[in-house]
């Protein structure tokens, strides 16, 4: 499935606020734009609602990137929801960083309704970055079907 | 009809739930009458051999406290799961990996070679290191292998309960015990027992406000007023996303919490709820401003993570691509 | 009252009435040159003379300025009376000999030439007669007082200080409306005013907006009101008998609460000038659409005639269609009505003007009900059509025919030459743009905009007068370019969606909530400051937070960042979002 | 060749084993000792913000948290240079001290006790809590459990939690001590002390009545000519909180005198393959391995190295017993590894009556518990002395204090190497050829080992001197030849 050659395909989980860039993703396809079809949309009532458990179980369950999209600052149909989205992106990359994944995997984006465009044009953007950065494996010694052999190699060899 | 039997387990732990067991004091005695204790290494002697002879599923509880960190650990969770009726995980280690598991934020190799090389008082010009099976003049000599990464008991083996805590206070211990002794149902498997459904904050008492924050303060930068929420004085307290049941101790004692009874009912990863809830309630709507108020916050992950790392969604860091 | 005989004829006036103002009221014309209604009399030029009779004998007096008196007889031109407006005449000319009025009165005084010279004949021959009508109209009317007399004698002049520019001329012009010489000319410099009457035809400070307007009275417009900048004037309060003229009037806000609310805020017309090279702006007779539906307008300036800027008709007009829609530098989209109105305006021009009309159009889009019918209709009555956006128009005249006419460059594509066509008059067809405002409004309400920057309506097909956000509709150009036929469907369209919910009484709104379960809360209050809407109470007493339900609009905010994972948000709970996430990852 | 295996519970798990192989002749060969676990705290606290280390490096033994716990915060202090206001101090001390009777307590009467009070020899069943009880009375048990509840209360009352204490901060300690708590802690103090007594004359009543033991400890099986480590404070008097480390050679007289800080000077590890604990050495002497004597830079620091690397008591009652010792085990110093049981009792003593010394003070009421560090924090080594040995933290942090370098030296570790050689020793002096090897052949062995008490919650982490003892009997050919073993406590 992944592989780490050119033709690898990333995974993207892009989490859209229903009132602004799900929109906005409806009308680049309505207007029938071409964009790189990686993106798994996930629709949210706002760019507010993304718990970064969510970001988190994503890459968790295989993804290779996260966009978070929402309304451009001010223009939240929350009134601000979308720069809590900020804040906590902005935290969430430091966390990313100690754990030792790029930082450039999680995306935060302001894509209004009329900016289908821009939708196509970063999920290809994005798309092209992630192919570059290649496959996130996520060491996952966690499932203990997963374990036996794997861990067995794990010596202490100098 | 013949006594319950009891064992009790730690593998990579401080031995601090195995003091927090005695520190039941007189009721130890009742403990130690009502089961039939075939397995405690650290206050009875028996060995492996006998609890490999045993029937499987013939232990009928196990508390097993501290991490996965080494070959030894994993095969002797391996063999209680197999020997007990009802396998519990006790204690922070057991249950999220607790401080030890901060080793997962480096590699085993960093580890060797800071204990063994780089440490000031370390002299060991030969680069020697500890090794898996070594052949001294005599014979063979081996110790256990030491895996990259600490794991909780639930990531080695299925689980049945967590009693959470660093260590499991002994007042939940007990309320335990006692439930078990006097015959309670038990819950369905997988809960959590010996703590309660919701955080440290409802155990601490202290007033608290809407929460708008500018400023992070370490617990060295200021003396915290005794009678306001730490976190409205700007110190980072775990007490919001911890669950409740130690009594909210540290709190108590004037010090922030820093979530050693693990992630509330219903959140799946302790630390990145906090990172959630924190970042929400900073009070800047500017990049650049945000971004400095964050910098007030010394180690991120070490703080919002402390006992949970290994238990994390990310479970260790990355080996750098 | 008071009675009194002129010429004859005896009438009642109120008191104070001056002869001048009774005879006028009897149709009696009198020779003024210093007088004007509006302005206190000033007896200064002396030409109303007229006679009154009294015991002691006859008496010429200004009628300007003598009020009537009861059992008056007065004769305004009498032998005896017209020897002396003659007389006075001779001396005006004497030293205005060229002042078409003055030779006006004296050809109707039957006065053939002055008998006498002016000291400065050939000097100072300038047309102002020293009647000071201007001086006092800045004074008293204008309040300006920027203009007064300067000198005595023969070198008395009217002047500003010092001969210099006046700091206190506001240019409202009055000084030039009242000259009755018109040696004082009032030149406005820029073509461009606040409505197209401005350009078409004279414009006041109180004026109809349009003529068809509802209701249907003038507005004052404040910032050329003389009396906005100097506290004077107010003659239109005098003037204005049922004493409806109120400058006190301030702007005021009126807050109402609905449930519903139409966006129909409309367009704005798209303004040539940044297109240079169709000289809107910078050559006189180039018009945009909404200018020519003005002169078009039977009630309009022109009162519905085509009129060239000098009066004239034009002898030929070219009508440019796509000014700024269709057009990559400006709008992409096609603004629709253009088409239609170009064809009308050719009718309409060919039917006023004989003349010849040239349409530059990219394709004719007549796509409307009957439209094509009157398309072929215009084409039929002679109408020039030619395929070609317009290169340039520029201004002709290197012959002396040519005076005043404008060449429009082009190339007719489909004979594909390149031509010159010359015409008096160039229409500018120019596009439907969204207001100005829209991005303030769209903020205000919530609403989102497309591309082109109209408003979004919530499903292009299914739901085309909805938006985005419950009980908020659009309607007309405010959601895109459309004609009147459209604007009237959708705005009907719209009123419907909105009666059937007045007429459920109830609203019904989206599940997605956010509830606090207090078996989890600890009143950590971490949620408490995130709700823009305040939905979220702290109990003190029971140590936990709780969701103002009605008040709550679901973001979703707070359930994302309580660290008790106490907060549910039904519709996009976390269950649901992870099975999502194993779903769209599961492949 | 044969190797006889002992384990604690099968080499499958993990508290310390040792193995002893025997030549052909069935002498022993060599013994080896060995530590399987390893935590990495050194290398995984890197980055962790300074002022959190006292609450993680408590986590290194729940057993004596306490000692991490001041050994770090006194680091702290060093690396933001402050000094903590005396009633801080006093309050650390006072903790300090509660913590080493209920400590103290539990090794004497449950682990080292059994073997005098009930006899090497006695059938194993009996050699445990249950046996001392029944030899001294039943309400000496209870009134262990009685002292261990109130000396955890006391910690739990002063650091916030009984196991790993919350308090310490750099420059004081965050939490107040009330009126109220200060009169519970003064009554628990008082029980200290009349339980040091009580125990005193237990040890003089059942050990030194009995004229075997004596000799037991006297003998030369359990004796070794090492290098004592201690703190002591400015009048040489021994400490457990705060002073300077001082090492006496074999022959008692003072070989080095350091402050925390200069610990790098005076000490170094060695790395053997075998095990994942260092072993601690005199780096001016050197590392010579496994040997006794004024070359070998190999040292003890226990309660017997303390008392001889002081010249005394700072408390009367403790003082007493000092003197009393050293007259009967021949003055200073004393090199019998088993009269290490007897120093701890005299410390348990000394720890009571400083407890109640500072639980009467007036000053730990006082508000004055912190001074708020100004200084860029740097670099700082703290030091105390843990029941089972001299404990150093030595932090390293960049400008912000974050841990850039950190360096732990734990108690049970120095005592790594004269335990192993306390084995061999005990193993060449018990097992020979054709002896059987019996139960009381196994202790002998063990009581060398547990005299060291070693916490191997620090470095394993078995509770104090817990090691039943199997013995595997391999032929050459490392088949099975007998096995035999014994349940212990």
């Amino acid at each position: 499935m992944k592989t780490n050659s050119k033709n690898f395909e990333p995974r993207i989980v892009g989490f859209l606020c229903n009132w602004c860039s799900y929109t906005g993703a409806d009308l680049a396809g309505t207007s029938r734009m071409k964009s790189a079809p990686n993106l798994r949309i996930i629709r949210l009532m706002c760019s507010g609602r993304v718990d970064p458990s969510f970001i988190f179980r994503a890459f968790q369950l295989g993804a290779d990137g996260i966009l978070v999209a929402g309304c451009h600052p001010g223009d939240c149909h929350y009134q601000e929801g979308n720069f809590k989205a900020l804040r906590r992106v902005l935290l969430l990359k430091r966390i990313l960083r100690e754990f030792g994944i790029d930082e450039r995997r999680l995306r935060l984006e302001w894509i209004s309704a009329a900016e289908g465009e821009k939708f196509a044009k970063v999920s290809t953007e994005f798309t092209e970055e992630l192919r570059a950065l290649g496959p996130l494996r996520l060491e996952t010694s966690v499932l203990p079907q997963s374990l036996g052999g794997e861990l067995e190699t794990q010596e202490v060899a100098a | 009809m013949s006594k319950p039997k009891l064992a009790l387990y730690w593998a990579a732990s401080c031995g601090g739930c195995e003091v927090a067991v005695l520190d039941v004091a007189e009721k130890i005695l009742d403990v130690a009458g009502f089961f039939d204790i075939v397995f405690w290494p650290c206050a009875m002697d028996f060995k492996y051999k006998d609890v490999e002879a045993m029937a499987d599923g013939d232990i009928d509880l196990c508390l097993f406290n501290g991490a996965i960190r080494n070959s030894e650990n994993e095969s002797m969770a391996h063999l209680l799961r197999r020997k007990a009726k009802v396998l519990v995980a006790f204690g922070s280690c057991a249950v999220d990996g607790c401080i030890p598991g901060l080793a997962n934020l480096t590699t085993r190799e960093a580890i060797l070679e800071s204990s063994y090389q780089l440490t000031p008082s370390t002299l060991n010009p030969e680069g020697t290191r500890p090794l898996p099976l070594v052949a001294a003049p005599e014979g063979e000599l081996d110790i256990p292998k030491f895996y990259e990464s600490v794991r909780t008991l639930a990531q080695v083996v299925p689980v049945d309960y967590f009693i959470p805590g660093c260590p499991p206070q002994p007042p939940q211990i007990l309320t335990v015990m006692s439930a078990i002794m006097q015959g309670a149902v038990l819950p369905p498997a997988g809960s959590v027992i010996g703590a309660g459904e919701k955080t440290c904050c409802e155990e601490c008492g202290r007033p608290r406000k809407e929460k708008h924050l500018k400023h992070f303060y370490r617990v060295w930068e200021i003396e915290t007023k005794p009678e306001e929420c730490l976190l409205d004085q700007g110190v980072i307290c775990m007490g919001p996303a911890t669950r409740s049941g130690c009594g909210a101790l540290c709190v108590k004692a004037n010090m922030p919490c820093r979530g050693c009874y693990g992630a509330a009912p219903n959140v799946i990863d302790q630390g990145v709820k906090m990172v959630s809830a924190i970042s929400s309630v900073i009070d800047s709507q500017d990049a650049a401003e945000i971004d400095s108020i964050l910098d007030q916050i010394a180690d991120p992950v070490g703080t919002f993570y402390r006992f949970s790392v290994p238990n994390s969604i990310l479970h260790r860091k990355q080996p750098s691509a | 009252m008071i009675s009194l005989t002129i010429d004859g004829k005896t009438t009642e006036v109120a008191k104070g009435t001056t002869i001048l103002q009774a005879a006028k009221f009897l149709d009696i014309k009198i020779p003024t040159l210093c007088y004007h209604p509006l302005i206190k009399p000033f007896a200064a030029c002396r030409l109303c003379v007229v006679e009154t009779k009294t015991k002691w004998g006859d008496e010429l007096v200004p009628s300007c300025q003598v009020a009537c008196r009861d059992g008056m007889v007065v004769n305004t031109n009498n032998p005896h009376v017209l020897k002396a407006r003659r007389f006075i005449l001779e001396m005006m000319l004497a030293r205005w000999p060229n002042v078409p009025i003055l030779r006006k009165y004296a050809e109707e005084a039957g006065l053939k030439a002055t008998r006498f010279t002016s000291a400065l004949k050939d000097e100072r021959q300038d047309a102002c007669i020293l009647c000071g009508l201007c001086v006092r109209a800045c004074d008293e009317v204008v309040g300006a007082s920027a203009i007064s007399f300067a000198d005595r004698g023969i070198q008395r002049r009217v002047s500003t200080p010092f001969n210099l520019e006046s700091e206190e001329c506001i240019a409202c012009g009055a000084c030039a409306l009242v000259c009755p010489t018109s040696h004082i000319k009032f030149e406005v410099e820029d073509h461009k005013g606040k409505t197209p009457e401005f350009l078409l035809g004279p414009n006041t400070a109180i004026y109809v907006p349009t003529l068809q307007s509802v209701p249907r009275v003038p507005v004052i417009d404040a910032e050329s009101c003389i009396h906005f900048k100097t506290e004077g004037c107010q003659k239109c309060v005098e003037v204005c008998e049922p004493c409806a003229v109120n400058h006190k009037m301030v702007d005021e806000e009126i807050e109402l609460n609905v449930g519903q609310v139409l966006i129909a805020t409309g367009f704005d017309a798209f303004d040539p000038t940044p297109m240079a090279q169709y000289g809107y702006g910078r050559l006189d007779n180039i018009y945009t659409g909404l200018d020519v539906e003005r002169m078009l307008n039977a009630t309009g300036p022109t009162g519905g005639r085509v009129l060239l800027k000098n009066g004239q008709a034009p002898r030929a007009v070219g009508i440019l269609h796509c000014i700024g829609s269709r057009d990559e530098n400006h709008h992409r989209y096609c603004s629709r009505v253009c088409c239609m109105f170009a064809l009308k305006f050719s009718h309409l021009i060919k039917e006023r003007t004989q003349g010849e009309v040239y349409n530059f159009y990219i394709d004719i889009r007549a796509f409307g009900k009957g439209y094509e019918e009157f398309y072929s209709r215009v084409l039929h009555e002679g109408a020039n059509v030619i395929r070609g956006k317009v290169a340039e128009v520029v201004q002709a005249g290197w012959s002396k025919r040519d005076e005043g006419t404008l060449l429009i460059r082009c190339e007719d594509t489909l004979i594909g030459r390149f031509r010159e066509i010359p015409v008096d008059m160039v229409v500018l067809c120019n596009a439907i743009e969204p207001r100005r405002d829209a991005e303030q409004v769209g903020r205000l309400f919530g609403l989102s905009r497309s591309p082109d920057g109209f408003f979004l309506e919530r499903h292009p097909k299914l739901d085309p007068v909805a938006t985005t956000t419950d009980g908020l509709f659009v309607a007309g150009c405010a959601q895109g370019p459309k004609d009147i036929p459209d604007s009237v469907a959708q705005a009907s369209a719209a009123a419907a969606r909105m009666l059937a919910t007045i007429a459920k009484g109830a609203v019904e709104i989206d599940p997605v909530r956010a509830e606090i379960d207090e078996l989890y809360c600890s009143g950590c209050r971490i949620c408490n400051a995130l709700c823009p809407y305040k939905a979220i109470d702290y109990l003190e007493e029971k140590n936990v937070s709780r969701v103002n339900m009605p008040l709550c609009k679901g973001c979703g905010t707070c359930v994302a960042a309580c660290p008790a994972g106490a907060i549910t948000g039904s519709g996009f709970t976390d269950k649901q979002v992870y099975a999502e996430l194993e779903g769209v990852l599961s492949v | 060749m044969r190797k006889i295996l002992i384990d604690p519970v099968t080499r499958l798990e993990g508290h310390g084993k040792i193995a002893i192989f025997l030549d052909d002749d069935g002498e022993v060969a060599n013994t080896y000792f060995q530590v399987p676990e390893l935590r990495g705290f050194e290398q995984f606290c890197v980055g962790r913000p300074v002022e959190e280390m006292p609450r993680i490096t408590t986590r290194i033994c729940g057993v004596c948290p306490e000692a991490h716990h001041m050994a770090s915060v006194k680091a702290c202090d060093a690396v933001f240079h402050v000094e903590p206001p005396p009633a801080a101090k006093k309050l650390r001390e006072l903790l300090y001290s509660a913590f080493f009777v209920g400590d103290h307590t539990l090794h004497f009467y449950a682990l080292g006790g059994p073997d005098f009070v009930v006899g090497p020899d006695a059938p194993p069943a009996e050699r445990n809590i249950l046996g001392v009880v029944k030899k001294v009375g039943l309400e000496a048990g209870q009134k262990v459990i009685e002292l261990r509840k109130r000396a955890q209360r006391v910690v739990s009352l002063i650091g916030g939690k009984a196991i790993h204490p919350v308090t310490g901060v750099p420059g004081g300690v965050a939490k107040r001590l009330t009126a109220e708590e200060r009169d519970e802690i003064v009554g628990h103090t008082a029980y200290f002390l009349e339980f040091a007594k009580f125990t005193i004359g237990v040890f003089d009543q059942v050990v030194l009545g009995n004229q075997a033991y004596v000799d037991m400890i006297l003998s030369d099986t359990y004796t070794h000519r090492l290098y004592s480590m201690g703190t002591v404070d400015e009048n040489n008097k021994g400490n457990f909180y705060d002073g300077k480390i001082r090492v006496v050679d074999p022959d008692g007289k003072e070989f080095v005198k350091f402050p925390a800080r200069d610990y790098l000077q005076v000490l170094a590890e060695h790395v053997e393959p075998w095990t994942y604990l260092k072993f601690p050495f005199l780096k001016q002497v050197g590392w010579k391995g496994f040997v006794e004597g004024k070359d070998s830079g190999v040292y003890r620091a226990t309660p017997l190295s303390r008392l001889n690397a002081a010249d005394g008591m700072a408390t009367p009652l403790a003082q007493e017993q000092y003197e009393r010792m050293y007259q009967t085990l021949g003055g200073k110093p004393v090199h019998q590894t088993l009269a290490t049981h007897w120093a701890r009792v005299i410390e348990l003593l000394y720890a009571a009556e400083r407890a109640a010394e500072l639980a009467r003070d007036d000053e730990i009421l006082s508000d004055k518990i912190r001074t708020i560090p100004t200084a860029t924090p740097s670099e700082g080594v703290g030091c105390v002395e843990a029941p089972r040995g001299t404990l150093y933290h030595h932090y390293v942090t960049d400008e912000r204090g974050i841990l850039r370098k950190v360096n732990l030296i734990v108690g049970t570790t120095n005592n790594h190497a004269p335990i192993a050689m306390s084995i061999r020793k005990a193993a060449h002096g018990v097992i020979r050829r054709g002896v059987e090897i019996t139960d009381g052949v196994l202790n002998r062995i063990e009581m060398a080992f547990r005299a060291y008490d070693p916490c191997f919650g620090c470095a394993t982490h078995s509770l104090p001197g817990k090691m039943p003892l199997e013995v595997q009997v391999f032929d050459s050919h490392g088949n099975l030849l007998t096995s035999r073993r014994r349940e212990s406590v």
